[in-house]
């Protein structure tokens, strides 16, 4: 049983079938790739499993908990954190206050407002949100406006807020899309080192093979709304099924 | 503002100024205040400072610009300028033309902005910074209600300017302030009667009421005296004071039975109200066999300006008129007109009154301590100025007076012939006992000097 | 019953006004994303340029009467339009009765250019900025714009009568079986609501069947993909101001008989015209026509007397009443696309 | 100090010394020179600047920190100047009572409308606080006159129970607000040769409050609440995906404004106690939010400046008459005294608004940050100047964090 079960899902837009009984199910401390054409699916399927979208059918566990009916900040405390395709980060506030958001974000969500305790609390924050910064890299920029990096900057940045969470389950959305070669093969070393240094479960969208078959251990092919396989890379690759679909166009295109 | 004559002291501070700079002291009370005045803002020096709070922005501007030039006629007049005006037909003839007890009188200006809290920051300014002695001027009894409080509390006199209210002299009532305009009570019982003659007492009337206090008192006060005089009141509905059409409001009456429509709004809303009424073409139709009318019980003739040709025929009252022909009227409406090529308006002629009846008063008190003032006004009993003899009650500081029935003129001579005299009610029909109903509820008080 | 009916006939009349003001808002805000403050001073200047045509009809030839004297005893001036004075007197004053009608056609090139002034000299700079700066400074601007008003008109209300013609009421009741003087409606208003009614309709066909219109639909939708396709797409927009302050302005000139036209009539109608804009969707014309209608509609049930016994108050709240049911139960309005203006 | 960085503390200082030194600093002029007509340094006036000034502190708390715009936040100001009368007329003159419950009642008040408000945001928020407003307002006008006052406003009578204190003072009048028998309507005047110099209990009451007030708000703007409102209006999805719910926040901060408000009008009536509907309307929101604007929004000391801004032009320029004018051009020959004054009439007394509004465009047009960048503006011309002259010219774009 995965730390993540996918059971039935379906979704609708109108007359559109966006999803048709996906299941899924994603190992615990694993790195899991769910790749496809566009308009495969995987965007909705993403945000029915962060509570964004709710499916019109089926069930989506996290560790054994329903998280249908949840509103989005409900799942991210359950340990689900999410990195969008652009970069999602507080552009008005500094790279440093950014990092201090996730630390002082309780899992039940409570807030200070005693000033005492709540300068106290902050030195906390603070340090803990140094400390992370020095870990992705980032000291350097602390006091810059986050909105003014690059965007490998802020993917780099918004990967450590969702990292200063300690989430069990990270989802990443095309997390190189719209990047420069030296910043995706950046963004590749960073989750790669991510995954040996901390064992989280790693979900990941992406549409640059590259990408997925330097760091996926099992991926999901979607077609139209459905799973068409799942598998080891090395299968993947090989399935006839697959080039047929998808891999075809898309190596020729790459 | 402070309240006791026992706090005030001087003491000197020494300090190490220059030889230009006087010895600094520390007091209470005004700096305007001699030492041993006893009330708030006592003139000092050879001049007075008066306050003329009037609204100079927002829908009453036009009305509180002709407040503002009866005011600076008046000072004129009280230092000597000009042709006099009134003061030649005062029965009181204690003013010389020689500012008030010799004291040259200067003004200070402010915008009422026709809001209260406005009204107030800019009477207080003139009374905190200007070392106002007497404050007066506005345009509705909203403002009129919450200056003459203000001026309670501060210990100045406050001479209301226009504010048709009962409220004023009725339950809001204060001792330091005065009312020489007339009231929705007078209103009603002057009308009434012009009303039976030219419309019977068989008639049915609807009501569309400003829904806030002053339309209150004016409705309570027209349906009373109607209805003693055999009218039937058929229904009576509040309109929004934002309101800017009223259609949805008068297309009803017609089908209520009713033949008379009773429009108690002022400003601009009496002015869209009657031109959609006129426009629904009410004043043609036949009700119950009668000839449907339209009366407004107070008019201006700035808001007859403003309806046109709508208020042509329609019955309705006025505190003053220009077209009035006693000695008074035509005196100030000479000055009024030299000075400034038009007819002055009833607010403009309220406004000049109370400016002089306060000069006047504080003359033959001798003093401007506004305890003396409101003794000389109370109980006071003048004319020649323009609405007969008059009497400043003690009871309620309320002028009793003639009041006049005017309607709308079918063929005005000139832009400002908008309105002509139906009849002149004398002061003693319009007179009312000081504890009649419509006005109970509120306490003068004791004048208050202030500090 | 015929209450009803008469009470409809109102809303529609009240709501072709709303109607006509919320369109021109929110044409400004489809197509230039800008929240214009002044759109009511827009209004009030259409009306002030029907006041301004009939005086310059009855500019005067003045001559002294000695037989007669004004009210300080002076010779009176007697005073006669040139108007009638060229074209003899029935005439003239045939002129001088239709100043309303005629300042449409006046009021419509002053009103573009109007719009097109204030856009080029002022909104532009502003299409980048946040909602806030464009909320203060168009506030800013429809201060001066009635101020300015004020100080050449002054505060009172003008009176600038329909012409004779359409003065008095058309016997509605009667027509379709009621009794008589049951529901009757003055012929003016009624003018204006088919007015309105053809504007909408002129507006709505602009958009949908000229290329212009098809460039700023797709503009609205799409601003920088235009852009692209080497259309100048900000020229366009320009013209849509104009557009819209013609709509604003037309909507005032025809206003003027209703009410007589004050320099405040504009921010009376501001907070309104936001609100019908709103409950029909942010940047939704067909919306804001609706809504306008709608809001007219019901506030003249809630002026009902039988209404306010009911529920004392009612015909004070209830555009606002119906403007906060209306978010909570459709958040983007009734016709509104999803995430405009929602940060 | 106080748990404030250094910086903070000098801002702090400023407003503290402004606040205390405001009767000397307003009244620059001497009463005899023709230019005492722009003294500003008069009780009321400078309550006014004070009072609002926390009305507009707290109003940016709401829109500075989480740029949700509210359109009616001059009901909460009214709510709780009615709140104030009341306890004036039933409980007693003690301003504490009065301004406790102006507090509260606003705070109540504002818990409702925000959490109803609070399901929309961007302009939809907007025009959901100003219907209610709008309908406080329309309600208070008419038919909550028993309540309310209506048009004349609350006032206090004669007849008030005033059950802890006296309902008439021995020599017949209202009593009028005070702290424990200190009148707030005390003043002592310091006469320096012709300059004098007036100190008003009420208003180092309001002052010593705003000096709470500012405090307050710097702590909130430095505090973890307020970097989540800060985050709040940078990016809500992003907060949401970081495991916080908005809402509560937004909330608080609603309340918390919304109670500054009330504060605000508990102060209004406790140096002058009456109520009038007017404060309500719409118009009177919109002010609030043009202080807030105008002056810097999300600044600290910004929303300060713009109050103080409008409330002089509202006072002082309104009160300027032609007489005046002629005073004051009368060195010059009077064919061109006249031209001038007639020049400069349209823009005061009555034509104040024109003044105001041409202000409005013109801060906005030139200086988008507001009073503030203004400020910022003079002293980086300074900054420069000195760095040229030692020679430093490292251009270091680091951030300013708003102030």
């Amino acid at each position: 049983m995965g730390i993540l079960e996918v059971k039935g899902v379906g979704k609708r837009f109108g007359g559109l079938q966006a999803l048709g009984d996906v299941n899924l199910s994603v190992a615990e401390r694993s790195v899991h790739a769910i790749i496809g054409p566009n308009g495969a699916g995987k965007s909705t399927l993403l945000n029915c499993l962060v509570g964004k979208l709710i499916p019109d059918t089926g069930s989506v566990l996290f560790d054994g908990q329903s998280v249908l009916g949840r509103s989005p900040h409900e799942i991210n405390q359950m340990g689900i954190s999410r990195v969008f395709q652009t970069p999602e980060i507080f552009g008005d506030l500094t790279v440093m206050e950014n990092m201090m958001i996730p630390c002082f974000a309780k899992r039940d969500g409570a807030f200070e407002m005693n000033a005492i305790a709540s300068v106290l609390s902050q030195r906390d924050i603070a340090a803990k949100a140094e400390e992370m910064l020095v870990e992705m890299n980032m000291a350097d920029k602390r006091d810059m406006h986050a909105s003014a990096m690059s965007r490998g900057d802020k993917r780099r940045l918004e990967i450590g807020m969702c990292l200063a969470q300690e989430p069990r389950l990270l989802l990443l959305d095309e997390p190189t899309a719209g990047m420069a070669r030296a910043d995706t093969n950046n963004t590749i070393d960073l989750l790669k080192q991510i995954q040996d240094e901390r064992h989280i479960t790693i979900a990941i969208i992406e549409h640059d093979m590259h990408v997925v078959f330097s760091l996926a251990e099992r991926i999901t092919v979607l077609a139209q709304g459905t799973p068409l396989v799942e598998d080891t890379p090395d299968n993947i690759k090989g399935h006839p099924k697959v080039r047929e679909a998808y891999l075809g166009e898309s190596t020729a295109a790459a | 503002m402070s309240k006791k004559i026992t706090r005030r002291g001087v003491l000197a501070v020494t300090a190490g100024a220059g030889a230009a700079l006087a010895m600094p002291t520390i007091f209470d009370g005004s700096v305007w205040a001699d030492g041993h005045s006893g009330f708030t803002n006592a003139p000092q020096g050879d001049t007075v400072t008066l306050g003329f709070n009037v609204p100079q922005t927002g829908p009453y501007a036009d009305e509180g610009a002709d407040e503002l030039r009866a005011y600076e006629l008046a000072v004129e007049h009280l230092n000597g300028g000009g042709d006099g005006g009134m003061m030649s037909t005062f029965s009181s003839k204690k003013l010389q033309g020689n500012g008030i007890l010799g004291k040259k009188v200067e003004y200070v200006t402010g915008d009422t902005q026709t809001k209260s809290d406005a009204a107030r920051a800019s009477a207080k300014s003139m009374i905190e910074k200007d070392g106002a002695v007497m404050v007066t001027g506005g345009s509705s009894s909203g403002v009129a209600v919450a200056v003459q409080a203000l001026c309670q509390e501060a210990g100045i006199i406050f001479m209301a300017g226009l504010t048709h209210s009962n409220d004023t002299t009725g339950k809001d009532k204060r001792a330091n302030g005065f009312r020489h305009f007339f009231n929705s009570y007078m209103s009603g019982a002057a009308l009434a009667p012009v009303l039976a003659a030219n419309y019977g007492t068989d008639r049915k009337a609807y009501h569309l009421t400003a829904d806030y206090n002053w339309g209150y008192t004016t409705e309570e006060a027209v349906r009373s005296s109607t209805e003693a005089m055999g009218w039937e009141t058929v229904n009576a509905v509040k309109t929004p004071l934002a309101s800017t059409d009223f259609s949805s409001y008068i297309a009803p009456v017609l089908n209520s039975g009713a033949d008379v429509l009773v429009l108690n709004h002022y400003g601009g809303n009496m002015v869209n109200s009657l031109t959609n009424a006129v426009q629904f073409g009410l004043r043609d139709k036949s009700i119950n066999n009668k000839n449907f009318e339209i009366i407004v019980p107070l008019y201006s003739r700035l808001m007859a300006k403003g309806a046109g040709a709508n208020v042509k025929g329609i019955f309705g009252s006025t505190n003053w008129h220009w077209s009035l022909q006693d000695e008074g009227s035509k005196a100030f409406v000479k000055s009024f007109g030299t000075k400034y090529g038009f007819p002055p308006s009833q607010a403009a002629h309220t406004c000049y009154v109370q400016a002089m009846l306060y000069a006047d008063a504080v003359e033959r008190a001798g003093s401007f301590n506004p305890c003396a003032v409101v003794e000389a006004l109370e109980g006071f009993e003048f004319d020649g100025m323009g609405n007969g003899p008059t009497l400043y009650r003690a009871e309620d500081h309320q002028c009793f007076k003639d009041v006049l029935v005017v309607k709308g003129k079918e063929n005005p001579d000139s832009e400002f012939d908008l309105l002509e005299i139906v009849e002149v009610t004398p002061a003693e029909k319009v007179t009312y006992a000081a504890d009649h109903p419509q006005f109970a509820g509120g306490q003068l008080g004791t004048c208050n000097p202030g500090a | 019953m015929d209450a009803f009916i008469l009470q409809i006939l109102n809303g529609l009349d009240k709501g072709s006004a709303y109607a006509l003001i919320a369109l021109g808002l929110t044409l400004i805000f489809g197509t230039l994303g800008v929240v214009n403050f002044a759109h009511g001073a827009l209004f009030m200047i259409g009306a002030f340029v029907a006041v301004t045509v009939s005086r310059i009809l009855s500019i005067s030839m003045v001559v002294e009467d000695p037989t007669k004297t004004d009210f300080l005893g002076n010779p009176a001036k007697i005073s006669t339009p040139y108007v009638e004075e060229w074209f003899g007197p029935t005439i003239g004053a045939g002129i001088l009765d239709w100043a309303v009608p005629i300042s449409i056609i006046i009021a419509i090139p002053i009103m573009i250019v109007i719009g097109v002034i204030m856009e080029r000299g002022l909104i532009q700079h502003f299409y980048k900025r946040p909602h806030a700066d464009q909320i203060l400074v168009t506030f800013g601007l429809a201060i001066v714009l009635q101020e300015v008003i004020k100080y050449f008109y002054g505060a009172n209300p003008i009176p600038t009568p329909a012409p004779a013609a359409f003065i008095g009421s058309f016997d509605f009741g009667a027509m379709i079986g009621f009794d008589p003087n049951t529901i009757i409606y003055p012929y003016w208003r009624l003018v204006y609501f088919a007015f309105s009614a053809i504007i909408i309709a002129v507006v709505f066909a602009f958009l949908q069947f000229t290329t212009f219109g098809m460039v700023v639909r797709a503009g609205m939708a799409d601003r920088e993909t235009v852009g692209l396709l080497g259309i100048n797409i900000d020229k366009r927009f320009t013209m849509m101001f104009g557009l819209a302050a013609a709509v604003a302005g037309l909507a005032g000139v025809m206003y003027a008989p209703i009410n007589s036209p004050n320099y405040h009539m504009g921010m009376d109608f501001l907070v309104l015209s936001f609100i019908v804009v709103v409950v029909g969707g942010m940047g939704s014309l067909g919306g804001a026509v609706l809504a306008g209608f709608l809001l007219g509609i019901l506030e003249s049930f809630a002026s009902m007397s039988a209404v306010i016994e009911l529920i004392p108050g009612i015909n004070q709240v209830i555009i606002y009443l119906v403007a906060i049911i209306i978010l909570l139960t459709r958040p983007r309005g009734l016709l509104g696309r999803k995430g405009v203006m929602e940060d | 100090m106080l748990g404030l960085t250094r910086k903070d503390t000098t801002i702090l200082l400023i407003v503290t010394v402004l606040a205390l030194g405001a009767p000397f600093l307003l009244n620059p002029f001497p009463i005899s020179s023709p230019l005492a007509q722009f003294n500003a340094g008069y009780p009321d006036l400078m309550q006014r600047f004070v009072i609002f000034g926390i009305f507009a502190i707290g109003f940016n708390i709401l829109f500075g920190l989480t740029g949700y715009l509210s359109f009616g936040h001059a009901a909460f100001l009214g709510v709780g100047s009615y709140a104030g009368v009341w306890m004036f007329k039933l409980l007693g003159m003690n301003v504490i009572p009065a301004i406790l419950a102006s507090m509260i009642v606003a705070g109540l008040f504002s818990v409702l409308i925000g959490y109803i408000s609070l399901r929309r945001s961007g302009i939809y928020f907007s025009i959901l606080t100003l219907a209610f407003a709008q309908m406080s307002f329309s309600l208070a006008y008419s038919v909550l006159t028993p309540i309310t006052g209506g048009e004349t406003g609350l006032q206090l009578s004669l007849n008030d129970p005033r059950i802890l204190g006296q309902s008439v003072t021995p020599d017949g009048n209202i009593p009028v607000p005070s702290l424990f028998g200190l009148e707030m309507g005390e003043n002592t005047r310091l006469v320096i040769s012709n300059w004098v110099f007036t100190f008003n209990v009420g208003y180092y009451f309001c002052a010593v409050i705003l000096i709470l007030a500012f405090y307050l708000s710097i702590r909130i703007f430095r505090s973890p609440f307020g970097l989540m409102l800060r985050a709040i209006k940078t990016n809500q999805t992003r907060l949401n995906y970081t495991g916080l719910n908005p809402k509560p926040y937004t909330l608080a901060a609603f309340v918390i404004s919304g109670m500054y408000a009330g504060l605000a009008g508990g102060l209004m009536v406790a140096m002058d106690p009456l109520a009038g509907a007017e404060r309500m309307f719409w118009t009177a929101s919109g002010e609030v939010v043009l202080m807030a604007i105008l002056g810097g929004a999300g600044t600290l000391i910004g929303p300060i400046l713009g109050a103080g801004f409008i409330k002089y032009m509202e006072n002082i320029v309104s009160k300027i008459n032609e007489t005046i004018l002629h005073n004051w051009f009368a060195f010059l020959p009077d064919g061109l005294e006249d031209i001038v004054v007639s020049m400069v009439y349209p823009f005061i007394g009555k034509g104040w608004h024109l003044t105001l509004g041409i202000l409005f465009m013109l801060v906005v047009i030139f200086l988008p940050g507001g009073l503030v960048e203004g400020g910022q503006r003079i002293g980086r011309i300074f900054r420069r100047k000195k760095k040229k002259e030692t020679g430093d010219g490292s251009g270091a774009t680091t951030v300013n964090p708003a102030e």
